[in-house]
């Protein structure tokens, strides 16, 4: 039982795997230093932030929604995280404690925001999150007058480059979450709601569930792990500003969507996700040990972002034509 | 294959060896069917036998994976849908294909739109729709958009669109599902119109009676296999019943005199639907089943969309178990003990692309599961025992719902709302697309849950049915009751011409006030 | 709710056009040119900034309003050096004393659109990133081994202070290993530094085309242990680069002076009104900014 | 007959309409110079490009699709054309006619790859277009060597800034597109199957047509209506720059889905697109008026994204309520 769901997953995910495999070789074949144990730490905490925030996407994602806000929302969670981290005054187990809950109840609240008014109104998320995203930003540089914060407690700046033999806690966090995220979305009823509701919403209304609520928790929690993520970022650059995360939202939508989740909802998984957020870091990690040109990387990040896709196809269909003949009992 | 066994020439289509696998089923199993020039060809079956895969098969949607067809004695293997209608091949198929939120006329000329130079011409479309509206008798406006209709009516659409164009074979796979006495009675007028131009049709129904009514010759399948071809004035219902199941079934309504109803489980009063003029009262109660008959678009669907919080209603109180309680979502009304099977099977009822285990449980969470975490063992064990209950012809619990045959689908919506143990059951055309034994099966399990004391409205285009099970027959026409039938009164003619009261009474009036009678029916 | 042109009444109005506002180097721009314009009270001063560094077409919109509200002086701060000559040239025609500062427009299409002479208010980028670059190539000695981090491509000045740090090296003889983008942005020269030191891992040296980059690098360096042993430079003197260099995690950066900046602009502005003939390049001063130049 | 119709377009556009002219008032409430003539010239040019590419955009989206291509491709547009039309040697108008061609060919080239990519492998518009937005930006400054082009012909020039009676020819311009968009997707075979597909392909595909012809076509289109607007673009400022458009993507979006395009496709209208395109115009050019800081008005204009979409489903609704009781037959 067991061994047939593992090796199910691993067939489920092949694709996207065989994809990262295939580029991790051809990097550690180029460039020898690719497979350096410093230079594996590095990709695992460059890889970190996305994957938190993808993690959060990949329920808004599930359900047929989009939320482009991550970004700005994360600038705005570390602007007021960094406020309260450097309060005069108040001693630093406090600080950082209050600090914490603070940037994860912005990201909460900004969720919140976003998936009600996407419901109350029944409105795209796209259009709600897109005035978040310039809502946030404007009120994250208004908040810190467009100011970088810094002088963070020693304590706090530490955790952001601690590594436990080679991984560092930054990603010990991610791959937490990511954890987290897997057993919500297969074991718990929650879950399962998100994947009925971006498969059918009409279905689930009728057999007597409320849709909305479901709705709303999920932006929430795509705020949360934005919020989760805006923390870790303060440990690792031990900065806050308001013009972080320009962009954010394509990388993460980008991880989730090349994991294999469907835009329309219904359809994907965490552990895609994760894959897919390691392929965008690798790229970038990959591309730059090689020595290209920034235009010039540019331009194959581009490339690779479709052909990763490509391939999972390609392996899907592949991987469906040889079980079909042979499925009969 | 001793009725089957023909000249050549006279076969416009050939089956031979046809074998259709999917991951865990094997759909067909080396089919042999000839099809002659010109006649109503009925393919009949349980649930899961095969022909929806075989129409699909002969409209290019799948490929078989063994044997091979001709048409007109020529090599047929169709690579696409497109090259099948150039073959000369239509099909109206089991599932709808609309387009929601184009015109009426556009659905039903969209193959090809008239056009000029690219240019949609729009005068001709809407024109040439009427024609066609009128043929299947649907009274809607050719520019009305396709999702403000009804089912039936977007079933009679359905039918219209492949009367668009001239084509060879037409294939019809169980087109009254959700039709009314009336629109069969049209449909069947439109087929022999076929006929007579030397259109050979495929029609596959569970309606046995219909199809002695149209049919020329009858193929029997059971579990993907061909069993006999024979014709139909030679054949009867009892022997193709039991060639179907592959034993003798009893075709007797369960109903039980002596089972008398309890207490007032359900009482509904002055219900309006948001932009019905009638207010609409009735009651139910505990062990009793109540049918609701009507004309396509009667309102009848509407109406229990209203009482199940489906859908805003304008005024009305509900009572369950006598007390006043507020239903403004199906939600509430879930919690209040009550449950609908809807009419749209793919739309409202399943998430086609989870499981039947998910499917099934979707409406009671609670029941397996602790602090929010599933117990995944105790859900695949009650969907196995729903699955097994009802016969669900699937490999697994695991199955995809969208893999299941469409009788099978109905099932398992059945199953689901089984699965909640509701006091007050609403079903919508449960028995839509379900095979006479199944069918048999279901109205012994609706009597089951009665003798438990649930109360049960029944809403059905099929009358033989409503009368064969109920202890009432409430009687739907232009959106309000027109009238409420006891067991001791039912009949055909008492019921139909309730149904009809409005309709007479709207063009009587019409006639009256000098205006151009517009009115349905 | 700042005035606006409409009911200023009689006087003169001066629209500011700056880059973008959410970098913080702007951010003081515009607090000293507002500080100004209230001691002084004989002008009303409307800003506007941008989202973001290449949102050309904000600026460009904020120049057709500004002529459309017949404002009577319009400091500009371009975005794209060639882009915005265009407006510019409209507003001049329309009467408006237009005065050019931080960005210089470029001079071959100010030539082709006539406008040869328009004062441009600003630094000299070149010099500036020259100045750091040469401290760091005194502290490295020749042929210490350096990287550059790229402002935005395209921007005038990322690329007058690529150049700046290329003249630098080529003169104290640093060896320039690659020269990259992080586009002015901290996580981006976070991520390339962090790639950068395991790809050259005997670099020494970091030019960073401007502060918020030079935070990133910074990390980058903690992370791998080198901070301090890697020296870093930057550009425009930010309050938290300056603790930075207090540290020692920074050898140096170069203040522009931002908020005399626009100022000096306005100034310039008014007395071109008045009817002094100015013209060319008025330079505004850049300097070095090490740890003894820093009181903390 | 026509005079229904009319009534029956104004009432479908008519929430959007609505919010437009409320905002417009208020505008002019508040600052007499928002409805000069200048100011509207002002506002006229200042929607036009995002006007051209969102009505390109709805295409793809009435598709269910969306292009995040249209900024880097415009920035790839302009470049090539730049180059072209400052090539040596070139006599003007030859130069000026080949400018343009190509322009538009490099905007349906981009376009043609995104559709053909999408329907040959089965990707989401969303990861392709992601990818092209990379692949183009990274050729735009490759090709131009990151240098802002221009010293364009004054012929060229010139009719960026010329106007009619106050109507600036670049946005007679747009407001052709639109006219044809219009007619395009009302009344013309490709337009309906625009439709159709964007309502259920499954269906479409049952009736014979193959959906990828046309789902290819739209993004081709979408490509050349960028191309176009690149060429727009270069008339008004007499420049090409690689670095031209980013974030064209979200405001033609916007648009569109402000004008009542749904995301899931098949449901939309030139009409309401265009007056989405007005609104996100005026929003800009009021607020600059206004004189708000730049926070705020960052803010408030995603506040006012928002509240524009509620306001459409508001009236939508109220409208609908109001024609039931009498609309059944
Ligand atoms: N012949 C007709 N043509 C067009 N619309 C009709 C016609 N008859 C009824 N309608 C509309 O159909 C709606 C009622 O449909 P509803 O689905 O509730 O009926 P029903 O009795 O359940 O019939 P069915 O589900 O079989 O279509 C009403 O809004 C009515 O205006
Ligand atoms: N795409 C598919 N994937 C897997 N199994 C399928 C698929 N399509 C059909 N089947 C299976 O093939 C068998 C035959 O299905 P088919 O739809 O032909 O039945 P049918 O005779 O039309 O039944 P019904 O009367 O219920 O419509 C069923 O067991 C069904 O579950
Ligand atoms: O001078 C400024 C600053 O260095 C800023 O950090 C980037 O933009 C430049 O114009
Ligand atoms: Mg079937
Ligand atoms: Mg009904």
């Amino acid at each position: 039982m067991r061994a047939k769901q593992l090796f199910n997953l691993l067939m489920r995910e092949a694709g996207i795997g065989l994809a990262l495999a295939l580029m991790a070789f051809l990097f550690s074949f180029i460039s020898p230093r690719f497979a350096s144990l410093a230079n594996l730490t590095n990709i695992f905490t460059q890889i970190s932030i996305n994957t938190v925030i993808a993690v959060g996407m990949t329920f808004v994602i599930l359900l047929g929604g989009i939320d482009l806000s991550v970004g700005s929302v994360l600038a705005l969670a570390t602007v007021v995280g960094g406020l309260v981290i450097t309060h005069e005054g108040w001693s630093t187990g406090p600080a950082i404690t209050l600090s914490i809950l603070a940037s994860c109840a912005v990201g909460m609240l900004c969720g919140l925001f976003n998936g009600f008014v996407c419901e109350r109104w029944k409105i795209h998320s796209f259009i709600v999150t897109l005035g978040m995203l310039n809502i946030a930003r404007g009120a994250a540089l208004e908040i810190s007058n467009s100011r970088t914060i810094f002088s963070f407690p020693d304590a706090f700046n530490a955790v952001g480059s601690m590594t436990f033999a080679g991984v560092p806690v930054i990603f010990v966090i991610a791959a937490a979450v990511v954890l987290a995220g897997r057993f919500i979305l297969n074991r718990t009823v929650f879950g399962r709601m998100i994947y009925a509701i971006g498969n059918n919403e009409e279905a689930v209304r009728l057999s007597g569930h409320d849709p909305r609520l479901y709705k709303v928790a999920a932006f929430t929690v795509c705020g949360a792990m934005v919020g989760l993520a805006a923390v870790m970022y303060m440990m690792r650059l031990n900065i806050s500003s308001p013009i972080l995360g320009v962009g954010f939202e394509l990388n993460a939508i980008a991880a989730v969507v090349i994991g294999g989740t469907s835009m329309s909802g219904g359809k994907g998984s965490m552990t895609g996700t994760f894959l897919g957020a390691c392929i965008m870091g690798v790229l970038n990690n990959g591309l730059l040990l090689l020595g290209m040109g920034d235009f010039a990387r540019m331009m194959v990040t581009g490339l690779i972002i479709v052909v990763a896709v490509v391939i999972d196809k390609y392996r899907a269909k592949a991987f469906f034509r040889t079980l079909e003949p042979g499925g009969s009992p | 294959m001793d009725a089957g066994a023909t000249a050549g020439g006279a076969d416009l289509i050939e089956l031979s060896g046809i074998t259709k696998r999917f991951p865990g089923v094997v759909a067909l199993d080396r089919v042999d069917l000839a099809i002659r020039r010109g006649e109503v060809h009925v393919l009949v079956g349980q649930n899961g036998a095969g022909k929806s895969t075989l129409v699909k098969l002969l409209c290019g949607v799948y490929t078989p994976d063994e044997g091979r067809i001709l048409l007109d004695g020529a090599p047929y293997a169709p690579r696409s849908t497109l090259a099948a209608i150039r073959a000369g091949v239509r099909v109206v198929y089991q599932e709808f294909n609309l387009l929601p939120y184009l015109s009426v006329a556009e659905n039903i000329f969209f193959q090809r739109l008239p056009r000029r130079l690219g240019i949609v011409d729009f005068a001709r479309l809407y024109r040439d729709a009427e024609t066609v509206l009128a043929e299947v008798g649907l009274a809607v406006s050719p520019r009305a958009r396709v999702e403000t209709l009804g089912v039936a009516q977007m079933q009679l659409l359905e039918i219209a669109k492949a009367l668009s164009t001239r084509s060879k074979v037409l294939i019809l796979d169980e087109p009254t599902a959700t039709l009314t006495p009336r629109e069969i009675g049209r449909l069947f007028e439109i087929v022999a119109r076929l006929k007579a131009r030397g259109v050979t049709i495929v029609y596959i129904s569970h309606r046995l009676q219909e199809v002695f009514d149209i049919g020329d010759r009858i193929t029997v399948l059971r579990n993907g296999r061909t069993v006999q071809t024979l014709a139909a004035r030679e054949a009867t219902i009892p022997q193709i019943v039991k060639l179907m199941v592959g034993k003798e079934v009893s075709e007797e309504y369960p109903f039980r005199a002596d089972v008398a109803p309890g207490a007032e489980a359900l009482r509904v009063e002055d219900l309006r639907t948001v932009g019905g003029r009638h207010a609409l009262s009735f009651a139910v109660r505990r062990g009793e089943l109540v049918g609701v008959a009507g004309l396509v678009g009667s309102g009848r669907t509407e109406a229990m969309r209203a009482l199940f919080g489906a859908d805003r209603k304008a005024s009305g109180r509900v009572l369950r178990d006598g007390r006043e309680v507020a239903i403004r979502s199906p939600r509430e009304a879930v919690r209040h003990g009550m449950s609908l099977l809807t009419e749209d099977r793919k739309a409202h009822g399943l998430v086609l692309d989870m499981s039947c285990a998910v499917n099934v449980t979707l409406t009671d969470l609670a029941r397996v599961s602790h602090a929010g975490l599933l117990d995944v063992r105790a859900e695949r064990s009650a969907a196995e025992r729903l699955v097994a209950e009802l016969a669900i012809k699937t490999p697994s619990v695991d199955q995809l719902a969208r893999n299941l045959s469409g009788g099978n689908q109905q099932k398992l919506v059945i199953a689901k709302w089984l699965f909640r143990d509701a006091a007050v059951l609403v079903f919508d055309e449960p028995t839509r697309g379900i095979d006479v034994g199944a069918r048999y099966e279901i109205y012994g399990l609706l009597w089951r849950l009665a003798a438990e004391g649930k109360a049960i409205l029944i809403v059905s285009s099929d009358l033989p049915e409503l009368m064969g099970i109920c202890h009432r027959i409430l009687v739907f026409s232009g959106g309000r009751i027109t009238g409420e039938v006891p067991r001791a009164e039912f009949g055909q003619e008492r019921i139909l011409s309730l149904a009809y009261q409005e309709y007479v009474r709207d063009r009587r009036e019409a006639a009256t006030a000098g205006t151009a009678a517009a009115g349905a029916g | 709710l700042p005035t606006h042109a409409a009911d200023a009444g009689k006087k003169p109005v001066v629209g500011l056009v700056m880059k973008s506002l959410a970098n913080e180097f702007f951010k003081s721009m515009e607090e000293g040119a507002v500080k100004y314009a209230k001691q002084d009270g004989t002008f009303t001063l409307i800003p506007v900034g941008m989202n973001s560094e290449t949102d050309i077409d904000t600026q460009i919109a904020a120049v057709e309003n500004f002529v459309t509200q017949k404002v009577d002086i319009i400091c500009v701060a371009p975005a794209d050096s060639v882009g915005l000559v265009a407006p510019v040239k409209r507003a001049v025609q329309a009467g408006i004393t237009v005065v050019n500062f931080d960005v210089k427009l470029d001079d071959k299409a100010l030539a082709a659109a006539g406008l040869k002479d328009l004062v441009f208010v600003g630094p000299d980028n070149a010099e500036g990133a020259y100045l750091a670059g040469t401290a760091l190539a005194k502290k490295l000695g020749k042929g210490g081994k350096v990287v550059i981090l790229e402002g935005n491509p395209g921007a005038d000045n990322a690329k007058m202070r690529k150049a700046g740090f290329e003249r630098a090296a080529k003169e104290h003889g640093l060896v320039v290993l690659t020269s990259m983008t992080a586009h002015w942005e901290t996580e981006e020269a976070n991520t390339l530094m962090t790639n950068l030191l395991t790809r050259f891992p005997d670099v020494q040296g970091v030019m960073a085309a401007n502060d918020s980059m030079a935070l990133g690098v910074v990390k980058a360096l903690d992370a791998a242990g080198k901070s301090g042993k890697i020296q870093v430079v930057g550009f425009d003197n930010i309050p938290a680069v300056q603790k930075l260099i207090h540290e020692g995690k920074v050898l140096a950066t170069i203040d522009q002076f931002g908020p005399d900046m626009a100022t000096n602009c306005i100034k310039t502005g008014f007395k071109m009104k008045k009817g002094e003939k100015l013209h060319g390049w008025i330079k505004t001063p850049v300097k070095l900014v090490t740890a003894k130049d820093l009181v903390m």
